[in-house]
């Protein structure tokens, strides 16, 4: 049994299988170079950076369940010229697996300087972060999230397309799955020229910290992520596959080969591993090693019966 | 830095909830420093994210951790046998920096431990060189709940240290906190301002421990604890907030878990 | 130590504990009954009934995940009739429990029509089922679905309006946390008249059921409950607790009573045990021992320090 | 039905993946009939539902469950050993009803199993007294994997019955469906219309026993397995279809898990 051909083609990032890292659970790409050979990855995608640097949330912000993780990083990050100074050539430098940058910002102009200042900067696509449920505002403010604004069409439509205008590179927009219908999202920024479509960011959650009597001083907010989310990130990759054209990058819960099977199975294009990084940096190479081993990519988009809310 | 599959070599227990094991790991053993930890995956799927333990000691194959059982994975990891395997990255973060005597005066350094602060610290004694320096031997002081909790004391004395310690229950040494016990003995006829301070323990310990360290205006290092989800420096979840401009928060798992007392901003 | 005060009133009715059951989980109460004190508990909610009977979905049903399950049961049940000639009758002979009845619907007429016939049924409220994930149409049909019209303030601003018009009972009003704003459907039924909230049924979610070469012929969409959906109740629950001033049933993955605590805690007036009754029907009556054993109910809307998206 | 900690007081194994427990409970085996199950507490987080399992045999203060290893819970559970303690629902749902030979005719009857289906037909020929009618004794046609799949043969002989096999590999037995030799049996010199037909195995098998049931006109129960959240009733997840108007589909775990063939509408 040879390995099984594993190459495809998002919306032309060249990769050799379709597992690629998830943003802000790999960092720059350089902190693992150590445990495992990042030429085996599909492509590496950075921490999501702001034109500025930001250095995140108060502590706590690391919140174990049995099943998942709860995170309030608050998007802590270079800073565009950092990645593009220090970071991108640095990791260029050890490996020729096509990195994607995400970007997050809190105005139009930010993504659009993000856009602009990559360009030419090697990275082979760029991964639109508007669905970070970590960053100051949230339920309580009514001015406008960048972070959150994949949860209005309206908005998606707006932003996508005023950055699609200032970049050739793939574009890439990472979806909120904390939404009452994700495929409206999905159809409003295909329709403003999306080239793909990144599900799912974390689901913002809430958890008491502490523990005995001090249990409850400390609530901590933050988006859940870990195999606890897998069910509804692939009911999410499976509705959006059947509604749009682009390819769709999943993610959610993926910690094996038969997770990622799952997601590629539905409709995915290529999966992304996150929060399974932490448990063991070995998982992702794991799970390449299962795609080519066992019977390569399954067939896609085949699911005849269907059951329940489908 | 290395992930391995570490066979455990032995398992001492100090009383039921302080723990120690050794684990057979040459290429961590020959390599890690004072200060430097380990990220230990606990078997079980419940345990989702890797635990950090400072190594508090080495011989040439081998090295070791000892921790208190705490929560759910402490004590998990406590039940575990000569012959278990568990899966470990390291070393990892920055050491203690070896500044030790000051060379003109010859005045000895301090060690500041509080609760299993001392696992770090210890290992670092042993690194260093106790000797005598004009004034006197380095001091340890020595903080935990209880007599029981007192680990490391003996082995401390032996290598030529001197040894003060504090309980918070007065069952061994001074009631009360080690910091306080610490700011006596500085005034006392036999304190001295030493030439640094090396603590490790509970952030309200630390915090202390820099203020008197600011206020006598002596070099001071100390190892902080964060949770910590990844433990090599991608999930920006161990950051500690610094007085540096350009990074504000720094990752207790790559930039520390040593700082510099006067870089951190307490609240 | 004594036994702690624990009795709460929701919305009138008076319970000696605020420990419920959610509907679906626990029949119409009489199952139960052999294995434990049906007199025990703060409230019995049935399973959702319809005016006529529902033979439900196909099979598979259930399919277990490590941290939950997910069921397309598709609301099989004896509907009103049976309910009020055979259900009511003998559960009325073994306890003295306030029953809550659990309605769902097609139409408003639907609704209106169980809430007509429970009147002088005996029953001590009415829960009104407008979040169930597991009935036909779902993400393809344009068409109005009553049973997910919770995801839609306007439609269940109508339908609670309707539905308080022709009752004198305590309305609860059932949420799904398939929502973008969870806090903008609550105060829709606030303002429509709801008397209490109760948060949340099952989010929308899907697995392959199968195993090996048959895998992926048996896509499952059904809801998600159990500990996994924790993290993300409690703060739809914290949300709303700060929104409305109707008092909130909080249930999703409450297994012992320090979940229980943590929803009291975040301001719940009283919670509800659904999966935990299969993992083991003694896991409620725990729950209710433990409230009352340790330091009775916990101070609510006592958060003070918040972090994240709050 | 009670819920109980029950504790295993012995353990046998037919093959690695064959492997029957018995439990001390009183209050179930005095009560449970052939047919009827138990829900079993799966030690461990990650088994989140009880797992159903037929009883195969009691004692006057203990009753055996006999399961094949085919997942994650029954590999787990095959990893219990006397001693352990489980705690166990029972009984549930409605067994066989005892009709057996025809009074008139003395017609034996047949018990037909598929795998693990023998376990609650063996209860079931247990308790039923195989006696001899005019015709013939009463035939159990077994149907398995494979040889070492075939369990509680010789135990049946021994009771009085006239066992029949087959196996899917052939290596014992008949090669094929238990239901092909059963229908050829039927047709058969030996073979006769029992009294009634009992069955329990996989769907597919279920199946082609009624329609033959149904062609030869003899009455027949099944017993229904559906994935069961609750055991108990409430939580509608073994829906079986049936063709009753009243209740179109009726839970495995209460109104079953044994039906009449005829009321089972199959897709
Ligand atoms: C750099 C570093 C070195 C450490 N060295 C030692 C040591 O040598 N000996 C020792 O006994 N302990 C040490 N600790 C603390 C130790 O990691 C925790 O006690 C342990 O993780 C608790 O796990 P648990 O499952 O028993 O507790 P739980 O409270 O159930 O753990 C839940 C989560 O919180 C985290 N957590 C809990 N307490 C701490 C803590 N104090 N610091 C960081 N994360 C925590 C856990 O890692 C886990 O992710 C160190 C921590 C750090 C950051
Ligand atoms: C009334 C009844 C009586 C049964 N009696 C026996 C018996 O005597 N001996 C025996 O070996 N098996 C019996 N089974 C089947 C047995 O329950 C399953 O083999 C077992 O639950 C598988 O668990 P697992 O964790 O190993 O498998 P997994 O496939 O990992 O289980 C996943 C989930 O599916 C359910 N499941 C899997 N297979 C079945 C099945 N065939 N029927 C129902 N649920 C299933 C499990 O309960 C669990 O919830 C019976 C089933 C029912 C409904
Ligand atoms: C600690 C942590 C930090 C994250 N940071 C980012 C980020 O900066 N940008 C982003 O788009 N997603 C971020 N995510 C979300 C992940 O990329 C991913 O969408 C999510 O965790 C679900 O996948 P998983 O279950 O495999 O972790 C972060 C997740 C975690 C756990
Ligand atoms: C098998 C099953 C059936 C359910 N049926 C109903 C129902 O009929 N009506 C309803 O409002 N909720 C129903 N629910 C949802 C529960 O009442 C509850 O809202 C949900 O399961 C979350 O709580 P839990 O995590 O404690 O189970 C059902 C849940 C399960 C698991
Ligand atoms: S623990 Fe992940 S960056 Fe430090
Ligand atoms: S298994 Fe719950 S009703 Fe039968």
């Amino acid at each position: 049994m040879g390995l099984k051909q594993t190459a495809v083609n998002l919306a032309g990032i060249k990769m050799k299988n379709p597992v690629m890292t998830a943003s802000g659970t790999f960092g720059y790409g350089l902190e693992y170079a150590d445990l495992i050979d990042l030429d085996k990855l599909g492509a590496i995608v950075t921490k999501t950076i702001t034109p500025e640097p930001r250095c995140g949330n108060q502590q706590p912000r690391i919140f174990e369940l049995p099943y998942g993780l709860i995170n309030t990083i608050g998007l802590q990050n270079v800073g565009l010229e950092r990645l593009l100074s220090e970071k991108l050539p640095a990791l260029r430098k050890i490996t020729r697996t096509p990195v994607i940058a995400s970007i997050g910002g809190y105005t139009t102009a930010d993504y659009v300087k993000s856009v602009k200042g990559l360009a030419g900067s090697g990275v082979a696509g760029i991964e639109l972060n508007i669905s970070c449920p970590n960053v100051k505002t949230g339920y309580k403010l009514k001015k406008t999230n960048y972070l959150t604004i994949s949860q209005n069409p309206g908005k998606t439509y707006r932003l996508v397309r005023e950055v699609k205008k200032n970049t050739r590179l793939p574009l890439i927009v990472k979806l909120s799955p904390n939404v009452t219908d994700i495929t409206e999202i999905a159809a409003s920024a295909e329709k403003a020229g999306a080239d793909a479509l990144c599900l799912i960011n974390t689901f913002p959650a809430m958890a008491y910290a502490g523990s005995g009597k001090d249990k409850y001083s400390v609530p901590i907010f933050g988006g859940l992520s870990g195999p606890c989310i897998k069910p509804l990130a692939l009911r999410m990759v499976h509705q959006v596959c059947r509604t749009v054209k682009i390819p769709v990058v999943a993610m959610g819960g993926i910690m094996n080969g038969e997770d990622a099977r799952d997601f590629l199975q539905a409709g995915a294009v290529a999966v992304a591993v996150g929060t399974g990084n932490f448990v063991d940096p070995g998982i992702i190479i794991d799970i390449i090693n299962a795609l080519q081993d066992t019977d390569g990519l399954p067939p896609r988009h085949k699911d005849t019966k269907k059951k329940g809310i489908s | 830095m290395t992930r391995l599959n570490c066979n455990i070599i032995s398992r001492k227990e100090f009383s039921s909830r302080y723990i120690s094991l050794s684990f057979f790991a040459p290429a961590i053993s020959r390599s890690v420093m004072p200060g430097q930890f380990v990220m230990v995956k606990i078997p079980g799927e419940r345990f989702f994210l890797r635990r950090p333990f400072s190594v508090c000691r080495t011989a040439r194959d081998s090295f070791d951790i000892v921790f208190k059982v705490v929560g759910a994975g402490t004590e998990k990891l406590g039940q575990m046998k000569k012959g278990d395997i568990l899966n470990i990255i390291g070393p990892l973060g920055n050491g203690y920096p070896f500044m030790t005597h000051d060379p003109k005066q010859g005045i000895p350094f301090v060690l500041i431990a509080g609760g299993t602060g001392i696992a770090s610290l210890y290992f670092l004694a042993r690194c260093l060189k106790p000797g005598r320096g004009k004034v006197s031997s380095p001091v340890v002081f020595l903080g935990a709940r209880n007599r029981k909790e007192l680990i490391f004391r003996p082995e401390l004395i032996k290598m030529g240290y001197e040894v003060l310690t504090a309980t918070d229950d007065g069952s061994a040494g001074r009631k009360g906190f080690v910091t306080d016990l610490f700011s006596s003995w500085l005034h006392s006829p036999k304190g001295f301002r030493p030439s640094v301070i090396y603590s490790c323990g509970p952030r309200l310990m630390l915090k202390k421990t820099a203020k008197i360290a600011e206020e006598e205006n002596v070099p001071c290092f100390i190892s902080m604890e964060e949770k910590m989800a990844c433990g090599i420096g991608v999930c920006m979840g161990c950051a500690v907030k610094t007085s540096d401009k350009k990074e504000e928060y720094k990752r207790a798992c790559k930039e520390g878990p040593v700082f510099r007392a006067e870089e951190i901003e307490w609240d």
